[in-house]
C-alpha cells in the first residue's frame, strides 16, 4: 500500500512508511485550502466589481441571515475535527516505535550530529537498512537541536537535559538531508577574533567544509538508506574494537572489551532488568556480582564466566533464589565475541 | 502604579493645556507641548513617529538578511552577523513595531473619539507607556551596541544563557516594552468601560474599539507572564537559579511553554487589531453596516479567549508530552472559526454594498486575501503530522508573514491612508496611494509565496546558508523584497507629501458614517465641541443624515474652482 | 488636572453642579473618575497576578515532579517567622483598611495615623525577612549553581574558590550544586541532595520579588501619607488612598499564599 | 447626532456625581482580622500533622479562605463593581490555565514512550547529557558519609 511518491513541486520524495499519510492530509488540506481562497477572493472581487459604487447605485442596509451565519461557524467545525482526527493519527503513529525497532542513539552537539550503532559503533552520518523500524533515542550535550530529515517526514527538537525519540521505517534504498532545524547559533570567528574564511561546496552530500566558519545552518548530516548487507558491511566498519585485537591474533584487553559490552549490555536490552547500581530489578543487580556465591533452585553457584554465559543462552538452566525465570534465551542473537565482552563488562562491575 | 489617577488636586492646568476648542495640533504650540502633552492624539501620533521609525530599521534589516541570502555561501556578511541580523529584525518589528503599532497610534488616536470621550482614563499613563516605550527602545539599542544579540527574538534557553552577555540588556529593554503594552492596554480597557459617551452601548461600539478592547484584554492577561519570563531569564544568568537550566535540573521546554504563553496571546495582539481596521475600511467604502456585527465583535473577543489557550502549539516537536500535544491540536483548530467568521463576514458585507475603490479599501480586500492565505496555511501548522514535517522551515516563516505582515502591516497602512486626513488635516494623493499599494502587494507575495515551497521542501528556518536546491526560491524572494520595498517607500512618501504638501482634507473625506469623523478634521483639543449624545450606530449609515455623511469635497472643490477664477 | 470649569468658556461646561477641583477635565463627574481608578487598579492587580503566576507556576511544576525534595527543604524554613510575617502582614493589612475607611468618613489624623502603623509593619516584616535570609546564606542554601556555596563571598576553602558563584556572562562555567548538609529549623541535621536547588531558587525568587512589592507599597503609602498630610483628601476624594491600599492588600494576597506553599506544605516530622 | 444638548450627558450618570461607597465599621474590619488571625493560626497547627496528599489541598483551602476575606471585605470586593470581581477572578482563571496545561505537559512526558522526554534513562539510570549529573537525578543515592554529626553546621560539605 506505501506507493511512495518521488518528489513534486511542493514536497520532496516520499522515503518513510510515513510520509505517505502525512502527505495525503497535507494534499487535502491544500485543497481545501484552494477551494476556499478561490471561493473568498473570486466572491469578494466579484462583488466589489457588480456593486462598485456608480450613480443611480445605492448600498441595500445589512440585513440579519441567522442561519448564514450559524452555517459558516458550525460547517468548518466537522471539517476541522477531521483535519485534527487524521492529524493526530498521523502523530501517534509517529510516537509509538514498533517493538523490533533497532536503536540508534543520537547525540547532537554544536554543531554535528553523532550516529551510534546497536554494535557500539559511531558515526557522523545516518546509515540505515531499508525496510527496518530505526528507533532514535537523541540528546544534546548543550543547546536545543531538532532532528530533521524531509524526505522522511520526521523533526523532532533535541533537548539537553532529556531525552528525545523519533522512529522510522524507510521504503527504499536511497539518501537524504538531514537538517537541525531549531536554531541553535553560529561561529565565524576562529581563535584570535579572526573571521573564519566561508564558502559552502558544490558537493551536495558534503555542502560545508571543515574548518570553516560553521553554526546552525551546517549542522548537517546525510541519511544514507542501504540494503541489509551494505548496512551490515558498514556496521563491521564501524564496529567492535576488539575486532582488531583479535584479527591480529591477540587478547582483547579487558578494559575494551568491558566498554564493547557495557554498549552491548545497553544496545541488547539487558538493562531493561539489570541494573548496575546494585538496584533490584527484574532480573539480579550486576553490581558485584562476578565472583559472588549465590543459591539457585538448582544449589548453589559461583558467578563465574561460565555462569554467566550459561544464563545468557539458557536463563532458566539455574535460576538465583528469589527471581523468577522470565528471562528469554539470547541463543542465536548474540555472537561469541559479544557473549565475551558482556561477561568482561559484568567482571568489570566487580568493585 | 502610583500613577493611577492622581490628579494635581486644585491644579488649575488650563494654561498647560490649550483652548479644549482649538483644532488639536494648534491649541498649543513649542516643544514642550509635544514632550508633556496629556492629549491622546498628539500621544498617538508621537507614537506613530517611533512606530514608523522601527518598522524602517526592522525593515532594514529585513532587507540585508534577504539579501544575504540571495547568494549562497557569503554575499555580504558573516554567520555571526547574521544571526544578529534575523534577531534584531524579529525583535524590532515584534515588540517595537507590530505590538504597539495599531493601538498605539490609530488606537491611541481614535478609541477617545469613536466613544465620544475628550480623552483616555488615565493620560498621565498614557503618556507615561510612551515614555516607557521610549526608554525600552534606548535599552535595547543598548543591546544593539553593547554587542547585539543572536538568539532569535524567542530568547529560548539554553541558548540564551550561553551566547553573548547582551541578551540581558535585550531581556531587560523587551521588559520595559512589556509595561508601555501593559499601561496602553489597561487605560483602553478602562477606557472603554467608564468613558464612553451617553448613547454609546456596548452594541453600539464601533468594531475598531471591540478590537482594541479585545487586544488590551490579552495585553493585560499576557504581558505580565513574559515579564516573569524574562526576569527569570536574567536572574538564570546572574544567579542562574535553575529554572530553565537543564544543567541544574530545569527544563529548557518549560522555559517555551512560558514564553509562548505570552506570546501566543501576542501574535494576537498584534492580528487583533489589523482586523479591527479592516472592520472599519470595509464598512467604510461599502457604505453599509459590518454584515453580523456582533458575531464579528464576539469574534475579537473569542480570539482573545483562544489565544490563551493554544500556545502549546509552538511546541509540537520541543518534546511535549503526547497529550499535551493533542490538546492543543484541538484547542489549535478553535481558533479558525473565529478568523473564519470574520473573513465570511466582510465579504458578505461588500455583497450588495457600494464599494469605493479607494486607497484604503484596496488594502482592505488585500487583508482579506493576505490574511485567508495566513490563515489557512495555519491549517497546515494545526495539524500535527504536518506540523512535525512544516514546522521551523520557511514555511512557517511564510504563514507568520502573511499574518502579520499581509494582515497587521497592510491593515495598518490602510487605516494610516484612511484616517490620515483626519489625524494630519490633509489629504494624501490617492493615485500615488494606489501605485504604493501595487508594488506593496506584489512585492509581498513575491517575497513570500516561494518561501511556502521551500519550506514544504524542507528548507529549515533561521539558515545563513542553504543547499543549492534551495537556491531559486531564495532569489525569487530576495528580489520581492526589493519590489515591496518600493512600495512601502512610495506610500511612506505618499503620507509624508500630503503632510506637508496635501490639499486640505474637508471633514469627512470618505463619506463616513463613523462617529470618528463627526468631529472636526483635524478633531479640536477636547476632541468634540460638547459631549455627544450617539443615537445610532456606527455603520448605520441608513440612518445617518445627508449632512453627516456629506464629504465635503464640494465645497472644497469650489473653493478651489473660485480661486483658480 | 484641566479644570474647565471655572474657567471662563462661557456657553461651554457649565455643569449643572460645581465641578470640583480634584475632578480631572476629561471626566464628567467624580463618580466616572472614581469608577475609572478603581477598575484601572483591579486591572493592574490582575497583571500582578499573572506576573506572580508565573512563579506559581514553575513552583507547581518541580513540586509536583520532585515533592520529596521540597519535602526535606522545606524544614530549612521558619514556620515560627513566617507565621509572624503573616500576622504582620495581615495586621498592616487591616490598618490600610482602617485608613481607607478613616478616609471615607473624613478623619484625616486617623488616617495618618493607620498609614504610619502600616508602613511601621512593612518595615517590620522585611526586617524579618532579612534575618531568613542571611540565616539562608550563611548555610548555603541559595538557588542554582549557588546552592551548596557558603555566600556569594568568594571564600576560599581547601584552596578552592567556593564563593563568587554570581556570573555575569554566559561563557563563566556553571559549577554543579552540591550536597548541602545543616541543621534544620527542627534542630535535626539534614542532608539535602543537589536537586534541593531548585526549592531555594523558587523561594528566593518568590519572596524576593514579594519584598520588592512590600518595598514599592511602602513607596506608594508614604507618598500617600505625605499628600494625606498636606490636606489633599477628603471625605469626597479618597481615591489615592483606596488605590494604595488596594495595592498593599495585594501585597499581602500574595503572602497569604506564599507562606503556606513555601513553609508549611510537606510531611511534617 | 452630536449636535444634542450635553445637559443629557448627565442623565447617564444616575447620581448627584459625587462618589457614594459602602463604609463598613471599624469593629467589622477588626472582626475580619480577627478570623484571619484565627485561620493562619489554624494553617499552622494543621501543618504539624500528616495528612498526606490532602496536606496541600488544606493548605490551599484556608489560604484561599484568607484571600477571599482579604478581597472581599478589605478590598471592598463585595460591595464594589461586579466587573472589578471579574477581572480579579478573571486572572485567575488564566493563571489556572496556565499553570494546569503546562503541568500537563510536563507530568506526562514518556507516558508513551519511557524514551521520549525522561530526564534519566529509565533502563541504566543514566542521567541524559546536557542535564545534571546522574547521581543528583536519583535521590536514593546518599552519599556514603554519615550525615549526623553533631556541632555548629558547617556550610556547604565539600565533597570530593
Amino acid at each position: 500500500m506505501n506507493e511512495n511518491a518521488p518528489a513534486t513541486f511542493q514536497l520532496p520524495e516520499q522515503m518513510s512508511t510515513l510520509a505517505p499519510q502525512v502527505d495525503w492530509i497535507y494534499y487535502f488540506i491544500f485543497w481545501l485550502s484552494v477551494v476556499m481562497f478561490v471561493g473568498i477572493v473570486s466572491a469578494m472581487v466579484f462583488f466589489a466589481w457588480k456593486y462598485r459604487e456608480r450613480p443611480g447605485h445605492k448600498a441595500e442596509p445589512t440585513g440579519h441571515n441567522m442561519t448564514l451565519e450559524i452555517g459558516w461557524t458550525i460547517a468548518p467545525v466537522f471539517v476541522l475535527v477531521f483535519m485534527f482526527h487524521k492529524g493526530f493519527e498521523g502523530y501517534l503513529n509517529l510516537s509509538v516505535a514498533p517493538a523490533n525497532s533497532m536503536i540508534v542513539k543520537v547525540n547532537a552537539k554544536q554543531w554535528a550530529w553523532e550516529f551510534v550503532y546497536p554494535n557500539g559503533g559511531s558515526s557522523d552520518e545516518l546509515h540505515v537498512p531499508v525496510h527496518q523500524p530505526i528507533k532514535l533515542v537523541m540528546d544534546s550535550a548543550d543547546v536545543i537541536h531538532s532532528f530533521y530529515v524531509p524526505a522522511l517526514r520526521v523533526k523532532r527538537d533535541v533537548v539537553p537535559g532529556m531525552f528525545s525519540m523519533v522512529w522510522f521505517e524507510a521504503t527504499h534504498v536511497g539518501h537524504d538531508d538531514i537538517f537541525c532545524a531549531e536554531y541553535c547559533g553560529g561561529r565565524s570567528t576562529g581563535p584570535g577574533g579572526t573571521e573564519l574564511p566561508y564558502a559552502p561546496s558544490d558537493d551536495p552530500l558534503h555542502p560545508y567544509i571543515a574548518g570553516q566558519a560553521t553554526g546552525h545552518w551546517s549542522m548537517h548530516s546525510m541519511l544514507y538508506v542501504e540494503s541489509k548487507e551494505d548496512f551490515d558491511k558498514f556496521l563491521k566498519s564501524i564496529g567492535d574494537p576488539c575486532d582488531a585485537y583479535v584479527n591480529a591474533g591477540k587478547d582483547c584487553p579487558l578494559k575494551v572489551a568491558a566498554d564493547q559490552g557495557a554498549k552491548l549490555a545497553q544496545s541488547k536490552g539487558c538493562v531493561a532488568c539489570h541494573t548496575t547500581t546494585g538496584a533490584r530489578l527484574v532480573g539480579p543487580s550486576w553490581k558485584g556480582i562476578f565472583g559472588k556465591q549465590e543459591s539457585t533452585d538448582k544449589g548453589g553457584v559461583s558467578v563465574d564466566e561460565a555462569y554467566i554465559k550459561e544464563s545468557i543462552l539458557d536463563p532458566n538452566a539455574k535460576i538465583v533464589t528469589g527471581y523468577q525465570g522470565v528471562m528469554p534465551t539470547f541463543r542465536g542473537q548474540i555472537s561469541d565475541a559479544e557473549l565475551d565482552e558482556i561477561t568482561a563488562y559484568i567482571k568489570s562491575l566487580k568493585d | 502604579m502610583a500613577a493611577v489617577d492622581m490628579p494635581v488636586a486644585g491644579g488649575h492646568a488650563e494654561d498647560s493645556h490649550g483652548d479644549p476648542h482649538a483644532p488639536y495640533l494648534k491649541a498649543k504650540s513649542g516643544i514642550g507641548s509635544w514632550l508633556f502633552t496629556l492629549d491622546h492624539k498628539r500621544i498617538g501620533l508621537m507614537y506613530l513617529a517611533f512606530v514608523a521609525l522601527a518598522f524602517l530599521v526592522g525593515g532594514v534589516f529585513a532587507l540585508l538578511v534577504r539579501l544575504e541570502l540571495f547568494t549562497r555561501g557569503r554575499t555580504i556578511m558573516d554567520g555571526e552577523t547574521y544571526n544578529r541580523f534575523f534577531t534584531l529584525h524579529g525583535a524590532a518589528m515584534v515588540f517595537l513595531f507590530i505590538i504597539p503599532s495599531v493601538p498605539a497610534s490609530l488606537g491611541n488616536f481614535f478609541l477617545p473619539i469613536m466613544i465620544g470621550a475628550k480623552d483616555v482614563a488615565f493620560p498621565r499613563l498614557n503618556l507615561l507607556s510612551f515614555y516607557v516605550y521610549l526608554l525600552g527602545v534606548a535599552v535595547l539599542l543598548f543591546a544593539i551596541v553593547s554587542g547585539a544579540v543572536d538568539t532569535g527574538w524567542t530568547f529560548y534557553t539554553p541558548y540564551s544563557m550561553q551566547t553573548g552577555a547582551s541578551v540581558i540588556a535585550m531581556t531587560m529593554g523587551v521588559f520595559i516594552l512589556g509595561f508601555s503594552s501593559i499601561l496602553t492596554g489597561l487605560n483602553f480597557l478602562v477606557t472603554v468601560h467608564t468613558m464612553r459617551a451617553p448613547g454609546v452601548t456596548w452594541t453600539r461600539l464601533p468594531l475598531f474599539v471591540w478590537g482594541m478592547y479585545a487586544t488590551a484584554l490579552m495585553q493585560i492577561l499576557a504581558t505580565p507572564v513574559l515579564a516573569i519570563t524574562l526576569l527569570l531569564l536574567s536572574a538564570e544568568r546572574f544567579f542562574g537559579v535553575g529554572i530553565f537550566d537543564p544543567k541544574l535540573g530545569g527544563d529548557p521546554v518549560l522555559f517555551q511553554h512560558f514564553f509562548w504563553f505570552y506570546s501566543h496571546p501576542a501574535v494576537y495582539i498584534m492580528i487583533v487589531p489589523g482586523m479591527a481596521v479592516n472592520s472599519e475600511l470595509i464598512a467604510t467604502f461599502t457604505r453599509r453596516s459590518i454584515f453580523g456585527y456582533f458575531a464579528v465583535a464576539m469574534s475579537s473577543l473569542g480570539l482573545a479567549l483562544l489565544g490563551f489557550l493554544v500556545w502549546g502549539h509552538h511546541l509540537f516537536v520541543a518534546g511535549m508530552s503526547e497529550f499535551a500535544t493533542m490538546m492543543f491540536s484541538a484547542l489549535t483548530f478553535l481558533v479558525a472559526i473565529p478568523s473564519g467568521v470574520k473573513i465570511f463576514n466582510w465579504t458578505a458585507t461588500i455583497y450588495k454594498g457600494s464599494v469605493v475603490l479607494a486607497s484604503p479599501m484596496l488594502y482592505a480586500m488585500a487583508f482579506i486575501f493576505l490574511f485567508t492565505i495566513g490563515g489557512l496555511t495555519g491549517l497546515f501548522l494545526g495539524t500535527l503530522s504536518t506540523d512535525v514535517h512544516l514546522t521551523d522551515t520557511y514555511f512557517v516563516v511564510a504563514h507568520f508573514h502573511y499574518v502579520m505582515m499581509g494582515g497587521t502591516v497592510i491593515a495598518f497602512l490602510g487605516g494610516l491612508l484612511y484616517w490620515w486626513p483626519k489625524m494630519t488635516g490633509k489629504m494624501h494623493d490617492e493615485k500615488k496611494a494606489k501605485v504604493g499599494f501595487w508594488f506593496t502587494f506584489i512585492g509581498f507575495n513575491v517575497v513570500f509565496m516561494p518561501q511556502f515551497i521551500m519550506g514544504s521542501r524542507g528548507m529549515p528556518r533561521r539558515y545563513y546558508d542553504y543547499l543549492p536546491q534551495f537556491e531559486i526560491f531564495h532569489k525569487v524572494s530576495t528580489v520581492g523584497t526589493w519590489i515591496l520595498a518600493i512600495g512601502l517607500f512610495t506610500t511612506a512618501y505618499t503620507l509624508l507629501e500630503a503632510l506637508f504638501r496635501g490639499q486640505t482634507a474637508p471633514r469627512n473625506p470618505w463619506g463616513s458614517a463613523g462617529f470618528e469623523w463627526m468631529t472636526d478634521t483635524p478633531p479640536c483639543l477636547a476632541n468634540f465641541h460638547e459631549t455627544p449624545v450617539i443615537t445610532r450606530g456606527p455603520y448605520d449609515y441608513h440612518l445617518a443624515t445627508p449632512e453627516e455623511l456629506d464629504t465635503g469635497w464640494d465645497k472644497v472643490k469650489a473653493q478651489a474652482q473660485a480661486k483658480k477664477d | 488636572m484641566a479644570n474647565v470649569s471655572d474657567t471662563a468658556h462661557a456657553g461651554h461646561d457649565d455643569h449643572a453642579h460645581a465641578h470640583p477641583s480634584f475632578l480631572q477635565h476629561h471626566f464628567d463627574t467624580p463618580t466616572q473618575q472614581f469608577n475609572a481608578s478603581k477598575l484601572g487598579m483591579w486591572v493592574f492587580i490582575a497583571t500582578e497576578i499573572l506576573m506572580f503566576g508565573g512563579l506559581f507556576c514553575a513552583y507547581a511544576i518541580w513540586r509536583g515532579l520532585d515533592p520529596q525534595v521540597f519535602d526535606d527543604a522545606h524544614h530549612f524554613l521558619n514556620k515560627i517567622m513566617g507565621a509572624t510575617n503573616t500576622v504582620v502582614l495581615l495586621f498592616s493589612s487591616l490598618t490600610a483598611a482602617l485608613a481607607v475607611r478613616s478616609a471615607q468618613v473624613g478623619k484625616r489624623n486617623l488616617t495618618s495615623f493607620y498609614l504610619v502603623v502600616t508602613l511601621l509593619c512593612a518595615a517590620a516584616f522585611l526586617v524579618v525577612k532579612y534575618f531568613e535570609y542571611s540565616h539562608k546564606f550563611h548555610l548555603g542554601l541559595l538557588p542554582g549553581h549557588c546552592f551548596g556555596h557558603p555566600g556569594l563571598s568568594g571564600a576560599i576553602e581547601n584552596g578552592r574558590e567556593v564563593g563568587t558563584c554570581l556570573r555575569t556572562t554566559g561563557t563563566q562555567t556553571t559549577s554543579m550544586p552540591e550536597w548541602v548538609k545543616a541543621v534544620d529549623e527542627g534542630g535535626q541535621t539534614r542532608v539535602l541532595p543537589p536537586r534541593a536547588n531548585m526549592f531555594f531558587g523558587l523561594y528566593f525568587v518568590m519572596t524576593g520579588l514579594h519584598g520588592l512589592h512590600v518595598l514599592v507599597g511602602m513607596g506608594i503609602l508614604t507618598w500617600v501619607l505625605i499628600k494625606n498630610v498636606q490636606g489633599k483628601f477628603s471625605k469626597e476624594y479618597f481615591t489615592p488612598i483606596d488605590i494604595g491600599a488596594l495595592y498593599w492588600h495585594l501585597v499581602d494576597l500574595v503572602w497569604i499564599y506564599l507562606f503556606p506553599l513555601l513553609y508549611l506544605v510537606g510531611k511534617p516530622e | 447626532m452630536v449636535t444634542e444638548a450635553h445637559a443629557h450627558a448627565h442623565d447617564e450618570h444616575e447620581d448627584d456625581g459625587a462618589v457614594h461607597v459602602h463604609i463598613a465599621s471599624t469593629p467589622f474590619y477588626i472582626g475580619i482580622f480577627l478570623v484571619l488571625i484565627c485561620l493562619t493560626v489554624l494553617t499552622v497547627k494543621v501543618s504539624y500533622y500528616d495528612f498526606g496528599a490532602a496536606n496541600i489541598v488544606i493548605a490551599m483551602v484556608i489560604a484561599t479562605t484568607k484571600a477571599g476575606l482579604v478581597a472581599a471585605f478589605f478590598m471592598h470586593l463585595r460591595h464594589d463593581k461586579l466587573f472589578n470581581t471579574l477581572s480579579f477572578l478573571g486572572a485567575l482563571l488564566f493563571l489556572g490555565i496556565f499553570i494546569l496545561l503546562t503541568y500537563d505537559d510536563l507530568s506526562k512526558r514518556g507516558r508513551l514512550d519511557p524514551a521520549y522526554g525522561g530526564r534519566v534513562n529509565v533502563q541504566t539510570g543514566q542521567a541524559a547529557p546536557g542535564g545534571p549529573p546522574a547521581t543528583s537525578a536519583t535521590y536514593d543515592a546518599l552519599p556514603e558519609e554519615a550525615p549526623a554529626t553533631s556541632g555548629a553546621p558547617r556550610p556547604a560539605q565539600k565533597r570530593e
